[in-house]
C-alpha cells in the first residue's frame, strides 16, 4: 500500500475462520509447522467442534462486516465428538443456500473439512478462499438508510 | 349466520361435556375482525364463529397457556379449532412435544382463505363504514353504509392463502365442512419467493433493507408465532448472551429477522401469523418461506406434516453427500 | 479485570516476521490491559517466571500469551498462571506462530494480524470465568476388548496391579493371531511357548473375568463409570460344566467344518475345541455345520458328553459389567489376497497366504509341521514369497506399510530352508523394512546364512504350468524379467483393520482413520490414549505393528489405566455445558442432539421442565449450545458471548 | 437395458477387422439393440495423435462424442478397445482442461456421453443370463479361452470394468454360449500389439506364449474383443509357427462371432470365413 488514502480505500480484507479444535485447527497448525505460505487475511476463532457453530454466528460476522467466513471441521465420520459435523453440515448448507435470498453473496461463506494432518489441503483452502474474497472485494455491509428500493409484487 | 358457524356450534354442543374447554373464535370489535375465544361453559358455545375472518392460529395458545402436555390432567381434552395451516402448527408442536396428541380434540375446518384487513382497506378505503364482510363463493360481499359491493375473493385474502397448499387440516378428530381443493400442488414453487428471487442480488438486499428498515422490533411477529416457543425467554430480549443490542440500526434489525428466521428453520409451518400481525407491513413470512423451500429441496422435509418426524436440523444422516 | 499480555518472540520464530514489540505496545491500548511485554521464550522457565512475577507485581487477574499453538503449550501456561494464583481458565493463548509468523513473510501484514489475534484473545478473556473441576468416583475395574497378545498383556499388567479385569474376546479362545504363529522373528522363539503361559495366566488369575466368544454390544457412561453390555454368543455347550475332555470332538460325525484356526487348511468337527492350547479350553458347536442344528437329527455329542454339558437350546445372552476404564485391543484382519486377480489366490491351491503357511509350518498345524503343498501333499522345493500383498498399494486402497511382512517372510524362508535344506526360497520384495532390534541382522542371516534369494521387484502374474506355478515378475536391480517355476507361492498379505473395527469405534465413541485404524490422541505424545476419556488403545487396532510393539502398547495402556485408578476420584474437565435455568424453556432440543446422552430433562417443583447437564458425561462439544434457541445452555469457556466478542472486536 | 446406442466402429472395423464390424451389427440386430451411426465420424486419433499432442488426440475423439450428443444419444459403443480409450480420454481431458479442450474442439461438448465397449454392452447391459436363454446352437464339448488383452480392463480406474487382472466377463459370455472355459492364465498378457510392424520378433514371442498357453489348457479356440489382438493371434499365427517352429492351429474368433454363432446367425453374416485360421474343427460336433 503506497499511501494512506490508498490504504483506506483498500482496507485490509478480514476473513473470520471458525475452526474445530481437533481437526482443522490442528490442520492449520500443521500447515504452519510445515511453513506453508498462506494469505494473512484469516482470523481464526477456535471452537471445540463445528457442531458448536450456530449459523447465526456466520450471519453475525457477515452483518458486522466480515469479508468472508470460513468454517472448517473434521471430515464427516471423523468428528472428535462422533457426530457434531453431521449436524453442522446440514445447518450450514441451509444457511449457504439462504444467504443469497437475503442479498448476501453466498461466496463470502464457505465450509469445508480439513483434518489435523492435512496441512497442505489447509493451505489450499485458505489460499483459494482468500482469492475468492479478494475477487469479491471488501464486504460493503448493509446500507444504513435506503433511498430507493425495488418493488416486488407477488399478487 | 353462516352454515359453517352453525355446524361448528352444533358439533361442539354435542361433545362439550367431554372437553375441558374449546379454543375458537368469536366476533371481534369490528366487522373486519374476530378474536380468539376460550369456550369454557356451555353457554359460551353460541358465541363461537368460524368464517373467512377466523385468521388467528389458535394453536399458539395451546403450548404455553395451558397444560397441553400432560394427558393425565383430568381426563378431559382441550378442543381446538384449526384451519389447514393451523393444523400443521399443531403437528409441529406435537413433533416437538409441546402438545400431547392425546390431550387435544382437534376440530378441523377446511379453509378457502382468510381475509387480509390491509387488502380490504385497499378495496374499501374507509373501513369505518363497513358493516359486514362475507365470502360468498368466489366473491367477497362487503356491506357499507353506502350499499353493497362485490369483489373477487382473491383480491381480499391473505398472501399465504393465495399460495395455500394445505387448506384442509392434516390432522383432525372431526372435520366441519367439505374438503377444499388446494390452490397449489405440494411441490409447487412458492410464487412469492420466486418473485423475490427474480431480483438481482443487489436489488434483493435493497428490497429487504427497505422492508426491514421499518421494523420497530415490537416482537408482534414473535408473539404471534405458534412455534416461537421461548416467548418471554426470547434471545432477542436478553443481553446475556448479547446476540443483539438495543441500537436502532439496520444491522440489528437485519440480525433480529435472521435470528427469527433461522430459529424457525425446519420448523416453520407457514401459518403466516407473523406477517399478519406486523404493524408496519413487513412480509416477514416471506423470509421463512424461502428456508422452507430450501429444506424441502435439500432434505425432502416439510414441518408439521408427520407427528413422528424429527425436525431436520435436530438430526442428521451420515450418508448425506454433496452437502 | 486487570489483564497482562505477553508476546513471545519464540527466538526468531515469531519475531522474525512479526514486530512483537509493536504488538505489545498496541496491546496496552486494549481494554483492561494493564501490562504488555514481549519476551524471547515465554514458555521457558524464566519466561514463565516473568509471567508469574507480572501477575503479582501488576495484580493481574487474567493473562494472554501470544505465542505458539494452544494445542502445544496451553497446558504449560495454564499451570504457570495457576502457580501464581490465577484460575487456569483466566488464561488465553493467541496462536501467532503457526497461524501467523510461520505462514507469511510480510512483516507488516503479520504484525497487523498478530495485533488482531491478541485483541480477540483479550476480548475473549474479558468474558472468561474461573472454572473449577469436579471430582467423580472411579470404579476401579477395567474392560479389555480383545484377547490377542496386546490385550493379554494389558489384562495381566492390570491384574498384577491388583485391578479387576473384564476381558471380552470375540473368538472361542484368546490368543489372537499370535496363537496361530509357529515361530516369532527375529529370535525364532516358539510362539505358543511364549504366549501359552500368558494365556494360562489369564485363565487362572482370580481377578480376571474372561468372556470368550463374546462381543461388546453397547457402552454407556463415561470415564470412571462405564456400563458395558456384553453379548455372550451361544456356544451350545455349558462352559461351566464342560471340562474340555474332547470326547465330543472325537465322535462328532460332521467332520467338514471350516477350520478357522488353521485358516481353512484341513477341516474340523462341528463341535470342536479350536486348538489344543485354547483358553478357555471348552468345546463349542459351529451351528453352520452341526447336523442337529442344521438338519434336526444327530445329537451324538449330547449322548457322549460325560458331564452332560450340551445345550442345543442355548441363546445369546447379554450381561452387563461396570468398569472405570476400557482398553481396546481389538486387533486386525489380514488382507484378502483374492483382490489381486493376477496372483490367483483362492483359485490356485498352491498360492497361499502367509498365515496359512504359518499353520503349515506349525507342529500343531494341519500337516503336523511337515511342509507340504495343499494341492497334492508333495514337499515343495521351489518356494516364492511375495511381499506387499495388500500393502503400499494405492490401487487396492492400502497405501500404508504393514510393517511386519518383511520380517515374517524372512522368518518363514529361514524356517523353510531349515525344514527342507535342498529347497530354494525366493523373496520378491519392493523394499526391505527391518528397523527393529536385531531385525536387519535377521534379514541378512536369511540372505547370507540361509541363502534365501531376494529379488527386488513386483510379481506381475502367477499361472499354473503342469502341477507347478510360473511366477512371472521383474528384477529391477538387474533390469530383467524373471520367471520362476515354483511349487508353492506364499503371499505376504498385509494388515487391515478388523471387520468390526468401525462399529466398535462407534460404540466406544472413538474416532478412526480412513483405513479404520483407531485414532490415538496424539501420534507422538499420547499414542495409547483416545480422545474419549478413559478409553485406551493397544496393539494393531491403532495401526500395524509387530508383537513387541503390541505388547509394549498393552503394558502402556495398562499403566495409563493404573495411573488413572491410582486416585479414588478423577477431575473432570470444567469446559462443559451449563444450563441457565431461568432461561431454559424445557424444549428438550439439547437432550435430543447430545451425542453423549449428557443431558436429561428434569421437572421443577413448579412443574416446569428444565434441562440438566451431567457434567461428568459432557464432553464439551457445544452442539447443545448451538442448538438451544435462546442460548439458555452455554458451553463454558466457549460461550456465545466469548465467540461474539471475538467476532465483534474484529469489526469495531 | 440399453436399447439404442451410438455406434462408433473406428478404422479397423472398416478394413482389416470388417468381420468384427459385421458380427457386432448382426448380433446387436438379433439382440434388439439399435445401433445409430455417427454421421461424419472421424478417426479417434489412435496412438499418433496423442503422442503428438494430447489435446489434439482428445479433441479428435471428442468430436465423435459431440456429434453423438447432437443426435440425442448419451452412450457411444465401440468394438475397438483403443478407440474406447480415446473416447474416454476425451471426456477426461474435458474435465481436467475444459477451456483448452473446447478451444481445440471448436464445437459444443457436454462431457456426459458415456463410451462403452461392445463387451461391456454384452456383459453389463444384456448380461450372460439373457444371452444364455437366447442360445440355440451351444458350443457343446468345446473349450474356448477368452483373451482380453491389455486395454479392456486397464488401467482399472480408467476402464471401470471387470477385474483388471483376472477379468471374467468374457468367460461368463462364452459359458453362456455353451462352451467350456478352462482357466486361462494369460488372458491379460500382452500380445505385442503394434510392435508387429517394427519389432516382429517381440510379437512372435509374446503371441506365441499366449497361443502356447491356450493349447496347454486344451482350448479349441480363442475369443477376443480387440482387432489388434485378433490380428496378432490369428493373422500372424502362421508367422508365429514359422518363427517358433510350432504348429499352432487355433482359431481366433471375436466374442461377437462366438455368441452370434450360438444364437444361430449364419457364419457368412458373421464374417467367419474371413478369419485366417480355419474354424471348421470348432463347428464339428465332437
Amino acid at each position: 500500500m503506497s499511501s494512506k488514502s490508498d490504504a483506506k480505500q483498500e482496507r485490509e480484507i478480514k476473513i473470520v475462520g471458525f475452526l474445530c479444535n481437533w481437526c482443522s485447527y490442528g490442520g492449520a497448525d500443521t500447515a504452519g509447522v510445515c511453513r506453508f505460505r498462506q494469505p494473512t487475511d484469516l482470523r481464526i476463532i477456535r471452537i471445540p467442534c463445528t457442531g458448536r457453530i450456530d449459523p447465526l454466528m456466520i450471519v453475525k460476522s457477515l452483518i458486522q462486516g466480515a469479508d468472508g467466513v470460513l468454517v472448517s471441521g473434521c471430515h464427516p465420520n471423523d468428528c472428535h465428538y462422533a457426530v457434531g459435523n453431521f449436524y453442522a453440515r446440514r445447518r450450514m448448507e441451509v444457511l449457504k443456500r439462504f444467504l443469497p435470498y437475503m442479498g448476501f453473496q453466498s461466496d463470502r461463506f464457505r465450509y469445508t473439512w480439513v483434518s489435523a494432518s492435512e496441512g497442505q489441503i489447509w493451505q489450499q483452502v485458505v489460499t483459494d478462499f482468500s482469492e475468492t474474497i479478494h475477487r469479491l472485494g471488501p464486504n460493503p455491509g448493509l446500507h444504513q438508510t435506503v433511498d430507493s428500493a425495488p418493488a416486488v409484487s407477488w399478487f | 349466520m353462516d352454515d359453517k358457524t352453525n355446524a361448528l356450534r352444533e358439533h361442539v354442543k354435542g361433545i362439550f361435556s367431554n372437553l375441558e374447554l374449546v379454543l375458537g373464535w368469536e366476533p371481534g370489535y369490528d366487522p373486519l375482525h374476530t378474536r380468539p375465544f376460550y369456550v369454557r361453559t356451555e353457554s359460551d358455545i353460541d358465541r363461537l364463529t368460524a368464517n373467512c375472518l377466523s385468521f388467528q392460529n389458535l394453536t399458539r395458545y395451546l403450548a404455553k397457556s395451558m397444560n397441553a402436555v400432560d394427558p393425565a390432567a383430568d381426563g378431559r381434552k382441550i378442543g381446538v379449532c384449526v384451519k389447514g395451516c393451523d393444523s400443521r402448527s399443531l403437528v409441529a408442536l406435537i413433533q416437538e412435544k409441546f402438545v400431547s396428541r392425546d390431550r387435544v380434540y382437534v376440530i378441523g375446518l377446511p379453509c378457502r382463505g382468510t381475509l387480509d384487513a390491509r387488502r380490504i382497506r385497499a378495496l374499501v378505503p374507509d373501513p369505518a363504514r363497513i358493516r359486514s364482510v362475507n365470502a360468498e363463493g368466489d366473491e367477497l360481499v362487503v356491506e357499507t353504509d353506502r350499499g353493497i359491493s362485490r369483489f373477487a375473493l382473491d383480491r381480499a385474502i391473505a398472501r399465504k392463502c393465495l399460495q395455500c397448499r394445505y387448506p384442509n387440516p392434516v390432522i383432525h378428530d372431526v372435520l366441519i365442512g367439505d374438503p377444499v381443493t388446494p390452490r397449489l400442488k405440494i411441490d409447487a414453487e412458492n410464487p412469492s419467493v420466486a418473485a423475490v428471487e427474480a431480483l438481482s442480488l443487489e436489488d434483493r438486499l435493497l428490497f429487504w433493507e427497505n422492508q426491514l428498515d421499518r421494523c420497530i422490533r415490537c416482537f408482534a411477529c414473535r408473539n404471534a408465532c405458534p412455534l416461537c416457543v421461548c416467548q418471554n425467554h426470547c434471545i432477542m430480549e436478553t443481553r446475556m448472551p448479547k446476540w443483539i443490542t438495543q441500537y436502532r440500526n439496520m444491522n440489528e434489525k437485519f440480525m433480529f429477522h435472521m435470528i427469527h428466521a433461522l430459529h424457525l428453520a425446519g420448523r416453520c409451518t407457514e401459518c403466516g401469523e407473523c406477517e399478519r400481525v406486523c404493524p408496519v407491513g413487513i412480509p416477514v413470512a416471506l423470509i421463512k418461506e424461502k428456508i422452507n423451500a430450501i429444506i424441502y429441496e435439500m432434505l425432502d422435509y416439510e414441518s408439521g406434516i408427520d407427528p413422528e418426524a424429527v425436525p431436520p436440523l435436530l438430526t442428521f444422516s451420515p450418508k448425506e453427500t454433496g452437502i | 479485570m486487570r489483564i497482562g499480555v505477553f508476546i513471545c518472540q519464540c527466538g526468531t520464530n515469531i519475531a522474525g516476521t512479526v514486530d512483537t514489540r509493536a504488538v505489545a505496545k498496541k496491546a496496552m491500548e486494549f481494554p483492561d490491559v494493564v501490562f504488555a511485554v514481549d519476551y524471547m521464550y515465554t514458555c521457558s522457565e524464566p519466561g514463565q517466571k516473568e509471567i508469574q512475577d507480572a501477575i503479582s507485581s501488576h495484580r493481574l487477574q487474567g493473562v494472554v500469551v501470544a505465542a505458539c499453538s494452544p494445542r502445544m503449550h496451553e497446558p504449560t501456561f495454564r499451570r504457570a498462571v495457576k502457580k501464581a494464583g490465577i484460575n487456569p481458565y483466566m488464561f488465553e493463548q493467541a496462536n501467532i506462530r503457526e497461524h501467523c509468523s510461520w505462514i507469511g513473510t510480510d512483516r507488516e501484514a503479520n504484525t497487523r494480524k498478530a495485533i488482531d489475534m491478541v485483541r480477540m484473545s483479550v476480548e475473549k478473556l474479558r468474558r472468561n470465568q474461573a472454572l473449577f473441576s469436579t471430582q467423580v468416583a472411579v470404579n476401579k475395574r477395567v474392560l479389555v476388548i480383545g484377547g490377542g497378545v496386546a490385550g493379554i498383556q494389558a489384562a495381566l499388567d492390570c491384574s498384577d496391579g491388583g485391578l479387576e479385569v473384564v476381558m471380552v474376546e470375540r473368538e472361542p479362545s484368546i490368543g489372537g493371531k499370535m496363537a496361530k504363529l509357529d515361530k516369532t522373528f527375529p529370535t525364532i522363539d516358539c510362539s505358543s511357548c511364549i504366549l501359552g503361559p500368558k494365556m494360562v495366566d489369564v485363565a487362572q488369575k482370580e481377578n480376571i473375568r474372561l468372556y470368550a466368544y463374546s462381543e461388546v454390544e453397547a457402552i454407556s457412561g463415561y470415564i470412571g463409570n462405564f456400563k458395558v453390555d456384553i453379548r455372550k454368543k451361544a456356544t451350545y455347550v455349558d462352559w461351566n460344566a464342560c471340562t474340555g475332555c474332547g470326547e465330543c470332538t472325537q465322535k462328532c460325525p460332521s467332520k467338514k467344518a471350516f477350520d478357522h484356526f488353521n485358516e481353512g487348511l484341513g477341516a474340523t468337527t462341528a463341535i470342536n475345541i479350536p486348538f489344543p492350547q485354547a483358553i478357555p479350553k471348552k468345546a463349542r458347536i459351529d451351528s453352520d455345520y452341526c447336523r442337529y442344528l442344521t438338519g434336526g437329527k444327530c445329537r451324538v455329542c449330547e449322548k457322549i458328553c460325560p458331564v452332560k454339558a450340551i445345550r442345543f437350546d442355548m441363546k445369546d445372552e447379554i450381561v452387563t459389567e461396570e468398569v472405570g476404564a476400557i482398553i481396546v485391543a481389538s486387533g486386525y484382519d489380514l488382507f484378502d489376497a483374492r483382490v489381486y486377480g493376477e496372483y490367483g489366490g483362492g483359485r490356485y491351491p498352491d498360492v497361499i497366504s502367509a498365515m496359512q503357511y504359518e499353520r503349515i509350518l506349525s507342529a500343531s498345524g494341519p500337516y503336523g509341521g511337515h511342509i507340504r503343498r495343499p494341492s497334492d501333499g508333495r514337499e515343495p522345493k521351489e518356494i516364492v514369497f511375495i511381499s506387499c500383498v495388500g500393502s503400499r498399494d494405492i490401487s487396492v486402497d492400502r497405501p500404508y506399510c504393514s510393517g511386519i511382512c518383511c520380517m515374517y517372510i524372512a522368518k518363514q524362508a529361514i524356517m523353510t530352508r531349515d525344514h527342507i535344506p535342498d529347497s530354494n526360497c525366493y523373496v520378491s520384495y519392493m523394499d526391505i523394512r527391518a528397523p527393529g532390534k536385531g531385525y536387519d541382522e535377521f534379514i541378512r542371516r536369511a540372505q547370507e546364512e540361509y541363502g534365501v534369494k531376494y529379488i527386488r521387484g513386483r510379481v506381475g502374474r502367477i499361472y499354473p504350468r503342469g502341477d507347478r506355478l510360473v511366477v512371472q515378475g521383474a528384477d529391477t536391480l538387474l533390469g530383467v524379467q524373471v520367471e520362476i517355476e515354483a511349487d508353492l507361492v506364499v503371499l505376504a498379505t498385509g494388515v487391515e483393520c478388523s471387520a468390526g473395527a468401525r462399529p466398535l469405534a462407534e460404540k466406544l465413541r472413538i474416532s478412526y482413520d480412513q483405513h479404520g485404524f483407531y485414532m490415538e490422541s496424539h501420534p507422538k505424545l499420547r499414542p495409547v490414549e483416545t480422545n474419549t476419556a478413559g478409553v485406551f488403545l493397544a496393539g494393531v487396532c491403532q495401526g500395524p505393528k509387530d508383537i513387541p510393539a503390541s505388547v509394549g502398547q498393552g503394558s502402556a495402556a495398562a499403566s495409563k489405566v493404573q495411573a488413572l485408578f491410582s486416585r479414588d476420584t478423577i477431575e473432570t474437565d470444567p469446559q462443559v455445558a451449563h444450563v441457565n435455568e431461568n432461561m431454559c424453556i424445557g424444549c428438550g432440543k439439547c437432550e435430543q442432539v447430545c451425542p453423549f446422552g449428557a443431558i436429561r430433562m428434569k421437572t421443577l417443583r413448579d412443574g416446569s421442565r428444565k434441562s440438566e447437564v451431567l457434567e461428568t458425561v459432557c464432553q464439551g462439544c457445544g452442539l447443545c449450545n448451538a442448538t438451544c434457541p435462546n442460548k439458555a445452555i452455554q458451553l463454558r469457556h466457549s460461550t456465545d458471548d466469548q465467540i461474539l466478542a471475538e467476532i465483534n472486536t474484529l469489526f469495531d | 437395458m440399453l436399447k439404442r446406442v451410438a455406434y462408433y466402429p473406428g478404422c479397423s472395423c472398416e478394413g482389416m477387422a470388417i468381420e468384427y464390424d459385421q458380427s457386432v451389427r448382426a448380433l446387436c440386430y438379433v439382440l434388439g439393440i439399435e445401433l445409430v451411426g455417427i454421421p461424419d465420424w472421424n478417426c479417434c486419433g489412435s496412438t499418433p495423435s496423442h503422442s503428438y499432442d494430447p489435446l489434439l488426440g482428445a479433441a479428435l475423439a471428442g468430436r465423435n462424442l459431440a456429434i453423438a450428443r447432437s443426435q440425442g444419444l448419451d452412450v457411444v459403443m465401440t468394438p475397438c478397445p483403443s478407440c474406447l480409450k480415446a473416447l474416454k480420454t476425451a471426456n477426461q481431458v474435458f474435465r481436467e482442461r475444459p477451456s483448452e479442450f473446447l478451444d481445440v474442439l471448436g464445437m459444443p461438448f457436454s462431457g456426459d456421453v458415456r463410451a462403452i465397449s461392445v463387451l461391456q454392452l454384452l456383459y453389463e447391459e444384456i448380461g450372460p443370463n439373457l444371452i444364455q436363454k437366447a442360445v440355440k446352437f451351444p458350443f457343446k464339448n468345446k473349450k474356448i479361452v477368452p483373451y482380453y488383452g491389455c486395454l479392456l480392463t486397464r488401467p482399472p480406474a480408467f476402464a471401470q470394468f471387470d477385474d483388471p487382472e483376472n477379468p471374467v466377463s468374457m468367460d461368463r459370455l462364452i459359458e453362456a454360449a455353451g462352451a467350456a472355459v478352462p482357466d486361462f492364465p494369460h488372458k491379460t498378457e500382452c500380445c505385442g500389439a503394434a510392435l508387429g510392424i517394427t519389432q516382429r520378433d517381440v510379437v512372435m514371442r509374446l503371441t506365441g506364449r499366449i497361443l502356447d498357453m491356450a493349447r496347454a489348457v486344451g482350448a479349441d479356440a480363442l475369443a477376443v474383443a480387440c482387432p489388434l489382438c485378433q490380428q496378432n493371434l490369428d493373422l500372424r499365427q502362421d508367422q508365429v509357427n514359422r518363427a517358433l517352429k510350432e504348429n499352432f492351429n487355433l482359431p481366433v474368433l471375436y466374442i461377437t462371432q462366438i455368441i452370434g454363432c450360438a444364437l444361430g446367425i449364419d457364419r457368412k453374416t458373421l464374417g467367419i470365413e474371413k478369419l485366417a485360421v480355419k474354424t471348421d474343427a470348432l463347428f464339428q460336433s465332437a
